[in-house]
Parts: C-alpha cells; structure tokens; sequence
C-alpha cells in the first residue's frame, strides 16, 4: 500500500497520457469490455459451473444446489447465496486466510446484484412452506487477476446458474429424499448483467484492466436487468462522481449489458 | 426489498405517507457535535429513530507501523451496531454486512479529508448505532463528518448523505424502516455540497432509467438539507448559538 | 503498558502527595463516590435502557428480552446474560476486536454481582419447564472512559433491568408467540450495588477515576444486596489487602451502596 | 450456588460435613515439587479430587517484544483444563472463566514475585487442570506458587490459598464440589502468610457482615495449613526430607 | 527455526559420528525403543486414563464416554475421536493457543492408527441406529517433551482405552439416560501398536529421543495390529526412504510392535 | 475405508475394475503446465475425474520476515479444496485434513527443490482442487511438482506420485473414489524417480507384510507412469510439442 515503484508511476502517467487523446493502454474504446470467453460445465460433479475469462482475470465458479432449512421469516422462498473468494495462486499479493473488507465488499456485490434483479424466483424452490427449501450456493473462485473482479464474478455466477440444472426433492413427513436422475431448469425471470465503470480523470472506461484499476479515481458497479432498468449499483473507491457522470454511467451499463446479457444467455444454453 | 406482506398504506392518495411525511419531507434531524470526552471528535444523531455515536481519533500514529503511508495519512472506519439496537439482539462480533458499510463510508468521507496534510499518521472514525432505523448508514456518515470537523480535521468540503427510494411506484425522500421492508427500491446518497460530488451511491431495488435520474436527483434534495443541519450543529459547539 | 510519560509520573506524585493529607485530586473524600447521572429509556426499541454517567465514565445499557431455550440442568429457570463492552470511541487506547482478559474480567464481575444477589427471580421467567424460558440480554457498551467501569456497568445494568419491560408470551405446542402489547414488570427481588475501591499505599478510595485506577496499588469491588448483606467480592490488581482493609471495605460497600440504592430505585421508576 | 436439589445432608447435628470433615478440617493436600523435566519449576498437587500441574519457565525473553517492560519483568499466567478434567468433556478451548481465573491467580502471585529483579523478561506460569473438584483456583494457585519457588524464581513471600464458604447456615472450611453446589456461599482467599497481605478475594453467595469476617478468618487459617504442605514440598525436593 | 545454536550443531556431529559406529548416544541399540512406563486410571473421574512416560516423554491421557448424535451416513456406528495437544508446560517451545500443521498431523495419525486398525468395534456402540450413540472421546495432553510424540500419545490412547469402562445408557422415546453404577468393557477387537523411526543418514532408529528427532532426516510411522499386519502408514520430514528401507521399516516395526503389546494389554487390565 | 454397503463389484472374474480398467492400470492422466498469467509457474491437472490447478509463487521475501531463514529457502504449500469440489458442499475455510495433507505433500516436494540456493526467501506452492476424485492428494503432488519446475525452480528430480491399493483381496494401482470408500487398503506415494527416494507415504487399511511390499512396488510403478506425462506436459510447454 505504500510503496509506489517507479513502474507503476510510469504506467500510471502513461495512462493518464493517452487517456488525454481518448485511448487506452490495451487499445480498448473508453465503453468497451475485455474479450469474454464462457465456458460452462466445467465442473461435471457441480449442479452448474462455469470458467469465465474477463481478458485475462479468470474465474470458475461451482453451483451447489442442496435442500436446507430456510431463515427465519422467509419460510416461503428458496436460499440463494453467492460468495467470491480471491484465490491465492490468482495473484502476488494475495494471501491465504480471512477474506478482507475488499474480498467481503467483492461477495456481497456480486450476490446483491444477482438477488435484486430477481433472476432466480425463489418461491419456486420451496419443498415445504418454513420447514424445507431448495437452497442454490454460488462460489466464485479467482484464479487469475487482472481487474474487475466485480463483473467476472457476476458473470461467472449468472452463466452457471443459468447452466445449473436443479435435483428434483420429495418432501414427507419431515424427510427429504433426492429423486435421482430427475432435474428441472431451475426457474429463472431475468438474466441480470453487471457493468463496472472507472473514472480516471475525467473519463469514464468500461471493465478497467488491472493497471487501470490501480490508478483510477473512483469506480461504479450498475446492475441491469432484461427490461432494461437499473437493479443495483455500488459506488467505490476514494473519490467522487458528479450527477451528471452517475446518469452517463447509468446509460452505458444498458447499453453495455445488453451485448453481454446475449452472450450469458448463449452459453448457458450450451 | 420486500419481503414481508403487510397491509401498510405505504402512500395514500393525498400523497401522504405510512409516518405522516410528504414525499420531499425527510425525517426529524438532530445532531450534536462534541459529546464524548475522549475522542478528539464526537457527534451524536437522531435521524428519524435512528440514533448514533460518532468519534473521531487521530491524526495519529498506526500500529501496526507497516500499514501506515509515507506520502499521506490513511483514514479507518468502523460502522457498528449494538447488540440492542435491532429487534432481535445482535452478535455484537461486526457482520459481512457491517464491514462492508464500514468500507463504503470511508470511501465516502475520503474524497473530504485532506490526508495529504498528514503523511504516516491514521485518522480512525468509530460509529455507533445505539438504535437503527432505515437510512441508518447515510446517518453515521452525517454524524461520522461532524464528529471529523469537530476534531478540528482538515476538510475540503461537508459530506451529507440521504438516501431516497420508490414507494409505491413513486420516488420519496428518505426512506424509513417500513418503506425500506415494503418498497420498491432504497438508493443511499452521499454527496460533498460544494464540491457537487456523489462520494457515496448504492441502490438495491429496480429503478427504470427516468427513476434513476429522478432517484439521484432527490436524494441529493436530501442531502442538501442535511448539511444545513451539519452546520448548525457545528456552529452550536463553537459558537455556541442555539437554534 | 512500558512507557510512562514524565506527565503520569507527575499525576502519580501529585495524588499520592494530597493523599497524604487526606485529599484527592478532584477534592472529593475518600470515600465519596462521583457524581450519578442516570438515564433510563435512552433506547425506546430495547425492552429496557439506560445511559449512565459516572463522573466523566459514561455507559449504555440495553436489555433485550427474548424467548430462549434454558441451559441443560436449568429448565427451571429464565436466562440472565449480562455482557460488557469498550467501544474504542471511549478511550483512544481501546481497540476493536475481541475482548481482552481485562473487559471479560468486567462482564464477568458486573454479570455475578447481580446474579449472586438473585436480583430477578429466574424462576418467575418459564414459559414451559426444559422447553421455553424468558431470557434477558442486558449489553453494556462504555461509551466514555475514565476509571471504574466496573460500577458505571453494574448500575447501567440494574437501571435498565429495574426500568425493563417483560412482553407477555404464551407457549403451546412446542411454538411460542409474542402478545403484541401486553407487558409486565420483571420479578425483582432486590436491588445489588456495586462499590469499588482502590487501595493506593494505605489509603482506600470509593470509585477511583482513570489517573487514580492508573495508579492504585490493588482494588476491590463489593457488591451488596437491600438487606445490607454481601453478595459478591473481586479483588484484583498488583498487590494485596490486609484483613483488616478488607473488613473496612466491607463497612464501607454496605455504607455507600444503600445511598447508590435508592438513586438507582428512583431512576428504575421514572 | 445452589442450583440443583438433593437429599445431601451437608452439615449433621454433630458438626460433621458430607465427606465426613468437621467445619474447619481442609481435604487431603498433597504437593510435589520438581515434577517435569523439561519446565524451570514445576509442582503437581492433589487437593482433595483436584489434580493439577504447574509449570514455570523464565525469567525469558518476551515475544512478541513490545510486549516487554524496561524497567520490571512481567508475569503471564494460563489456567486451563483439559477436556476430560470434568463430568462432560469440556472444549480445549480457553472459556471466559478460564481466562477470568487467570488474571486472578496472576494478580495473587504477583504481589509476591519480585519482578523488579528482571526488567525487560517474562515469567510464564501455565497451570494445568487434570482432574476438577471445588476449589480448583486455590488449588491452582498453590501449586502454581510452589513451582515458582522450584523455579528458583525470587519471591518475597509464598502465596498460600485456600476457600472458605457457608454451607448450613455455618461457616466452613475448604468447600468441597457438593457444598459448591449446594451450599451458600463460597470464597476463594489466597494469602501471603509472612507479609500477611491478601492476595485474592472472590465472594459468591450472600453472608452477612459478621459472616464475611469469619469467613474471611477462617479462610486465612486454612492458607496456613496449606503453607505448611508447600514448606514441605520444596523441602522434599531440595533436601530430600521424607514427611 | 532459523537459528542453530553452536550447543545444537555440536549434539548433531555427535549423534551422526556415533551413528556411524552403529550407537546413540543414549547407548541404546538402534531398534531399542525407550523405556515405557504405563499407568492407568490416574483420572478417576474419567471414564479411562493413563499417564505414559516413553523415556521423558510423558502424556496423560482421558477418555470420556458420552451419548452422542451418529454422524450422518454413519447411523450404525458409535462416536471415536482421538485428540492430541502439547500443554505449554512440556516444551519451552510450546505456546498456548491453537494447533498447528505439526500438532493436527499428530492428532490425526495417532486417531487414524487406531481407527483403521478397527481396535473398538464402534457397531456394539449403538443405541439408536440413525438415533443416538457411545461416544469415546480420548484426548491426549503432552506435559513433558522429549521426541517421538506420536507413539507416547498412540500408547496412552490404546492403554486409555484398554481400561476403559463404559457406562451403560438406555435409549426410550428419543431420551437417553444413564443407568447408575452399571459399565462394560469397550468391544476391542485387537491392539494396534505404532512404532515411529527416524532415518538419520542411512540409519534407520527406533524411538527417536529429541535430540534425535531434531536432527534426522525424515521419519515413519508405522502401526500393526495384533495380527502382525500393517493397517497404518505416515511418512514426515524432509527427505525420503528408499523402496528397500520401507519394507526394512515395515518389518522392525511388526517385531517392536510385538513387545510393546505386550506392556500395554498387561497395563490395560490392571 | 469401507463404510457404505453397495453391490458394486469392485473386481470381476476376469480381473476388470469397476470402472473397467486393469489391475496394474491407472486413470486418464492430462497435464498442462502454464495455465496461469500471473503465477511464476503454473500446472492444471485431470487425473480420473480429479480437476486441480496448481500456482507457484517464488522464491520471494518472507513475510512476517522472522520465519526467513538465514542458510536456505523455505517451501510453503497450501492444498485447499473449493466449495463445490465435492458432493456435498464444503467449507471453504481449511479443514484439519486439508493441513495435515499440506504439510505431508509440502514434505513429499522438498528433498526435491534445491533450497539451498534461495536462503531468506520462500517459495509458495498452492494448490486448488476444483473437483475431487480419489486419489487427489497425489494428482495434487504431480501438478504441484510440475509448476515448481514451469516456474525455474531449480530441482534435484521430478516428483511423481501415485496411490495404490487393496480391493477385492487384490493389490491394485491407482485407487479411484468407489475403491476408496469400499475397498481394504489405500496408499499413496510419492517418489523421486531419478534418486530413488520415496517422498510421501501413506497407508489407511489393513496390509499383511508381504501385501505391503507388493503395494509399495505397485504405486512405484504408477509413479513411473506419471513421471512421462510430467515430462510431456513441460516438453509441450517448452518446446511446444505437440502429444
């Protein structure tokens, strides 16, 4: 944190350089993504996986589908939980233990994104009203990083779910037995997209690789649904966005998602 | 959003809501500066039935020493709530949910402190919520901001926060608890007045793009209204004017 | 805990110098304690509260009241937990994290001192015997530090449970439903106070502030019920007490702990 | 105190208790000193059904080192039982009693350890707990105090515990698990018998104040009872002196 | 770990210029394990227990029987968990807190020599099938350190166990209780013996000592049961055994074993 | 071993496994060594349906610096199961299993990495299984061995590991998951195959003493097996060899 080599400054001057012309450092439009490769199923023993490429972050994610207890007061709809973890061999600096606020802050929005846009209907994963529940785990695992964690994540956990095929469970007399070999697709509304936004300077760039992740000013995580409205959004980082970049921002995540959300739907049919 | 069913008016036709309030109308606000003894900086807040402890330390050394900055000072935050200030008793040990407020509210507050003022040395923000009620973290950070200015910290700017919503497929200022369990959708803002930045924005709920822009809009009515609270508050402790 | 400052020093000199002649640094007597301020009702959602100022000492208490299983062996009777905090506001030393041999040595004393007294009758607090029981959850918080948490908590502690409302609970099969609306008193059998003493050479002094508990050579908290009798002793500190010390202190908890009593009965009223 | 109900008589009319002592007749003591090979100072006891071990090491450096203390030593001490020390297994983990119960018995020991004679190092006393009866702390304490002594560890006094408590109505010496259980009040006393200074008190249960001061009395006498068994032990050990 | 000290080099030169004239420097034989004193019952209120000195290497060992809840999948069998720790009294090296990789691998062979070796038929341990069950519970607690842990907490465990006594439970509508005053022996089915040695240069020792244990190169572990098979392996340290040394190992171990069975079956019935 | 009762037969007449292979044959095998951007050296490994990636970072400083050795290199090794990798969902945190294998495959790797030549620095070894099979602490070794050396960490030998065992009264090599939950015996090796030296060894099930050897010479010869498709993943690495 504290130590800024000279090569990270100069990355960071040349950064700011081109951006001054409109360019990036990888060549990238200011509102274009990172390629993005899918491929899911790639965990066979997992009810849904997926491997994503986000440029060159990666993550794979398993999807966990296991009959459970539900919370309290919610007796009338499934468990869906979504967490992400930084793996250790995904890059130098990070370490084995207890997530930290930035790994913790990385799950919940992740999770938010997907839960608020209502994708999965979780009142049809429900075995027996307050007593038994379908619930759907979620587990994202970086194995490379290079930058937004945030939307490969995301699309990592909407192309497994989408993949996943759900157990069928019968529900007596207090005990739930799996019925083998029988699945359904589990019951999905909207398929949400997440697009993160950094601002450098003042510019704002679409998916910022890791170099520009290290030395932007602020970022913006807005999640969008299939009809085109805004789901979730988290702002981060150590400055601030004028109203006016909030509703640039906002327009762009439709625009951007709406490329992506087709090829999240492709491969989850795949 | 939603999750309860309840037969709640959230908004009549007169426009009037489940408390009494217009749609532009925010809560009752009250804040304190300089409360606490100890602390360089303290507020205390009543926002609505929410009510909250800040204090402020600093600058001041870190420990441990390899996290401090050579070139400027860190800011540390923490958002904490009681064990009696919810329903159901809390595990007082801090939840995901809690550390995560607790990076978004410093991250809120950075863009106003001028660290570059105090390089190795750490400011730390403790927030207490003794009672929490809807928009319990847009009230920490009013409190967390006059607990900073009262500790004499340098700042650039205020920061006030307010967070607006739909009810009822209408956009209101100030979401309290019901609107937040009952709503549509909750978008906390926090905003620095003069410098006209939004240092903190969430949203959980769906918002169409015409809401979105209305959403932030209000919410920074909001906000403005907040900071003119922050000020007396702080005028009151120094100068000891009374309302 | 290494360093003492010339400025600690000088305090240290200063309060054992005016204690040779009698004196304390703030003027009170030996065995005055300071100033009282109670507040009950500070946290209208909690079922019972109390803010407490203590000279510059300051406490929150809550009392939550839940429906709880009983402990093994105790069907017969409600569950007591009575919990004690340092914010890290309080005191620029405290820190957050878990707690420190030194603050669930305070929990651990304010909680026995007030369940040794038999202040609430655990008996009178069963919904269904081994199945359903009330449990209070009394959390203190320091808000402010300056010496002597051990009695700022305990009279936090029995202010908001004298000040606390029970909500009335049925229990039938196996399921336990709250009756909106509908209260009652707790079952108080008496009212225990706590009164701490520092010795510092030969001299003891009621309820020493933060310098004075900073130099004190050995302390003693004696907690005593409405009939005049002991209920609960600690000792702690560096050093040791002679027997005679420790039958004047007795004298002196039994002496100073009726007048605390009544204020604390008063405040439970209001 | 008191929580589960029998038919135990604790106190007959002739004076005798349930394991047949009278009032002011301590269990059987037994201590042993020099015991383990690899510690500085060690000592087992058996105090009653209490079974416990006690090792010294030190005077040693500190870790971690800003921990240490220039211009005295410091003193560390853990009690702790192990998982099959009591009727259920107990989890290995060090619970809040445990901890609570190691500050005391540290704050009992130092008053008369001189620390002064070694600035900047650490003396650890780990006291282990392999089989529990009532009055475990005191019993803890007193080995603990005898495996300093075998330390070679200067101390100004011996520290000498032992409890007293009421049971019946009466004032007793040395409470057993069943009186813990059933009786009225118990109060662990530890004792420094030359310098005649009390270095540990705890009082549970109700007495009165002429109780307490026999309590407090009758403890004291059972300290020098146990101080003898401890002169003895270290005699045993360092010259061979058979009983 | 990172210093040598020069006392430390000079004890290596020495075991290694013993070694190659084929002696230690304890002047035992290179396959003569310590001398092993056993006690059993020195914990009456468990319900097994044993202290073991394996030269100065001493344990103590308890054993708690408890009704318990089977595993899942694992109805039909009783509860045996075997734990091993180093009190901080053995070692100047120990430190409170929890357990490392050295002392979970530990824990973990001692557990797993007898378990796999089948010593208690946990299927006699039923009293419920799917319902309830005998727990053992052994823990082993290390209070002097001289080397070779491993076989001092396998054999305090096995003569623990031998003497153990198990209370008799009843099993009625879902309630467990314990009839007073009756017990059985635990259904043992054999008596496995591990045997540990340490390959230092290309000497094989049985029963390492600490200053053997500091300087070997690696080691093995090797547990037979009464049937003179091998039912349990580990290897440990930092070089490795030729194929032709394991099936030397092997063989020492079954001849070892032999004798130190012996001790322990005549330990557990007195 | 052999908890579950299933008619699965674990070995025909005709000397077929259950999953058909022969007695002396082991899994599908495919290694690729440099699946990773940002690790120093990097192995992704299939072996039967075990999926594990491997990532080695190093040599580098030490952190906290006390653990750095003055005269050699240290070796770190993380083996760390994901969440979804077996049937019923896992723990992410480590459990007890996941250390103890750490440390034994972290002991299996050293005699082969030349520590000597990278005093005060470490080298780390992590290991991610994305889905488990039978047999993946030695699929984790045989990744692992392969990115140390993807990595240029000078090395004495390849390491190679292969389980074998006892099913059906029958030595066999390379136990899958339904011979490790049904069959009699389960070890697995590692081996340095140019030295000679056996790294790892485990044995979970009853082996009479001449079942042991014959088992020991079994794996050896899996290891062997695996040492070519090691060989194979770094040629194709290096040299871009095609298979």
């Amino acid at each position: 944190m504290t130590t800024t080599t000279i090569l990270d400054d100069l990355k960071k001057k040349k950064i700011h350089a081109l951006l001054k012309e409109g360019q990036r450092v990888d060549g990238r439009a200011l509102d274009e993504p990172r390629q993005l490769i899918i491929d899911t199923g790639v965990i066979p023993k997992a009810e849904g996986s997926a491997r994503v490429r986000l440029g060159d972050t990666e993550v794979v994610c398993g999807v966990k589908v296991q009959p459970d207890k539900p919370f309290p007061d919610l007796g009338d709809r499934g468990i869906f939980i979504c967490t992400a973890e930084i793996l250790p061999l995904a890059d130098p600096a990070a370490e084995p233990g207890p997530p930290g606020e930035e790994v913790i802050e990385l799950a919940r929005v992740v999770d938010r994104g997907i839960r608020e846009s209502g994708m999965v209907d979780l009142k049809q994963l429900v075995l027996e009203k307050d007593k038994s529940v379908v619930g759907i785990f979620i587990d994202n695992s970086v194995t490379d990083y290079d930058g937004n964690l945030f939307d490969a994540c995301s699309y990592a956990s909407v192309a497994s779910v989408l993949s996943c095929k759900i157990p069928k469970y019968n529900y007596a007399d207090g005990v739930v037995t799996k019925v083998e070999g029988e699945f359904t697709a589990p019951p999905i509304t909207t398929v949400p997209v997440s697009v993160t936004m950094g601002k450098i300077g003042n510019n704002i760039i679409v998916d910022p690789n890791a170099d520009e992740w290290a030395c932007m000013d602020a970022r913006i995580t807005i999640t969008t649904n299939e009809a085109g409205n805004i789901c979730a959004i988290q702002k981060g980082g150590n400055n601030g966005f004028t109203p006016e970049e909030l509703v640039q921002c906002g327009k762009i995540s439709i625009a951007t998602g709406a490329k992506i959300r087709d090829m999240l739907k492709k491969a989850g049919r795949s | 959003m939603g999750v309860k069913k309840t037969d709640i008016v959230l908004l009549d036709d007169k426009g009037i809501r489940c408390d009494g309030r217009k749609i532009n109308e925010p809560r009752r606000i009250m804040i304190k500066a300089g409360v606490l003894k100890n602390a360089n900086g303290s507020a205390y807040i009543e926002f609505g039935e929410n009510k909250i402890l800040a204090g402020v330390f600093g600058p001041r050394d870190v420990h441990p020493k390899h996290l401090a900055n050579t070139d400027r000072g860190i800011l540390r935050c923490r958002y904490h709530m009681q064990p009696f200030s919810v329903g159901e008793r809390k595990n007082p040990a801090p939840s995901r949910r809690e550390i995560e407020i607790s990076k978004v509210i410093k991250e809120a507050l950075e863009p106003a402190v001028m660290l570059e003022n105090f390089p190795r040395t750490v400011v730390d923000v403790f927030i207490e919520i003794l009672q929490a009620d809807g928009g319990s973290r847009c009230a920490a950070l009013d409190a967390a901001a006059v607990a900073l200015a009262d500790a004499g910290i340098p700042m650039r700017d205020m920061v006030s926060a307010c967070a607006a919503g739909k009810v009822a497929d209408t956009i209101v200022l100030d979401i309290n608890n019901e609107e937040d369990q009952e709503g549509q959708a909750d978008m906390p803002v926090a905003y620095m007045p003069n410098l006209g930045k939004v240092t903190l924005i969430q949203l959980d709920g769906v918002l169409s793009p015409q809401e979105y822009e209305k959403c932030v809009n209000t919410a920074l009515e909001g906000c403005k209204i907040v900071y003119e609270v922050q000020k007396k508050a702080l005028q009151e402790k120094f100068f000891g004017d009374s309302q």
